[in-house]
């Protein structure tokens, strides 16, 4: 049986049982489905968030996307991969990514979800703005989402 | 070749995107991001630190050296903060 | 605030989106839920599976699932845990279990649920019995299992 | 005291769960089998491989040399396949 993989950029919220259903219905060699959804936070070191803005790069964000999604497929046995990554503003309790995997066996499953998000918060090209009280500012990238990525790529 | 600015990039020059024609002299990333700050004030404070900008050609990453010759998309943007 | 958790041990199925809403809804500190649901796959081995029941010890099964979830709050900043573990006869295609951590950040709410499977799968007081074209036979526990469950005891 | 028995074991004995009365020289888990599998052929059969049997005293874990004394409820089981 061939891999489902869904990759969608978005505005609109997503629903994560109808996203899971489509990974899963009509097989059973399906034995793990692990989800992450990010959410938008309230705040941020102690600082109000009123809401983020996301932008994006568009084709070069699908590209990406792709792109590690095979890389995933080829690194573990999946059978299916969906990741949604919103963009436009988005407030606080909303989420922002979904990332599914779904394998015969947890391992794969796990460590596929942890690959993605870790190549989605270092390499793909989005960006968030945030509205505070200052006004709105853009958010400074993590080194440590630099270092979790890298992980991945030693040997 | 159309050059594309995402994020404080696009805010600090104002502008989405553009097309240029470097002379021949600007051969890499770096010489252009050099070469694109002497267009104007917002052009030198967007590229003020290039160290700090990212860049694509045509939608994949590439390092600072990295040659421009035949590419038709190039885009500047600060690191990503996706997922 | 303080951390949200559910265990529960049930014949009937999960709503998963229901379940993550009961962690995230009303409070805008949660950035992060991991979702693993097991799945009855219809072969193993290469043989088929009508369907798996499954027993539990009652009593100690919720114990033991409880205190994996009070050591996971401990040793991660979780903001809720969610574990559900079915019980009866399961058909292939049918939710097993499901496991959800909550947290700020995406890494909390990985290791926490990894942790909280590999420990279910090795510790918890469940027994999978499974129809297949011989008869039924007791699923025989997987040595691969106890070591995925030791990773996390080592200094 | 109260012995309870889960999946094969309680399958093989063809019993769920009994009282019994362990005379004093049985100390330890490792007793209790050896001493429950001279009750009959039912036992024999559940208890002939006594190092695969875990157990649990009072809902809690329990190596083979665990003392028995004192508890209420010792359950025999195969190792778990939950999740």
């Amino acid at each position: 049986m061939t891999a489902n993989v869904t990759i969608r950029i978005q505005q609109a919220d997503f629903d994560i049982a109808q996203e899971i259903s489509a990974l899963t219905e009509g097989r059973t060699d399906v034995g793990a489905v692990v989800s992450f959804s990010g959410i938008c936070r309230g705040s941020e070191g102690g600082e109000t968030i009123a809401a983020l803005t996301l932008e994006h790069y568009p084709g070069m964000a699908e590209a990406e996307i792709a792109r590690h999604a095979d890389t995933a497929m080829s690194r573990w046995p999946l059978t299916g991969v969906s990741i949604i990554h919103r963009v436009g503003r988005i407030t606080p309790g909303e989420n922002i990514v979904l990332v599914l995997t779904a394998s015969q066996h947890r391992q794969a499953a796990f460590a596929a979800a942890e690959f993605l998000m870790d190549y989605l918060k270092a390499n793909a090209p989005f960006w968030k703005r945030e509205e505070n009280a200052g006004g709105t500012s853009w958010v400074e990238a993590r080194h440590h989402d630099d270092d979790a990525a890298a992980r991945w790529t030693k040997p | 070749m159309k050059v594309k600015y995402f994020a404080w990039v696009r805010e600090r020059i104002g502008k989405a995107e553009e097309t240029v024609e470097p002379p021949p002299g600007v051969r890499t990333i770096e010489d252009l991001m050099a070469w694109l700050a002497k267009r104007g004030e917002t052009y030198a404070y967007a590229f003020e630190t290039p160290r700090v900008i990212r860049a694509a050609i045509d939608h994949t990453h590439v390092k600072s050296d990295a040659a421009i010759a035949g590419a038709r998309e190039i885009a500047f943007f600060p690191p990503m903060t996706g997922g």
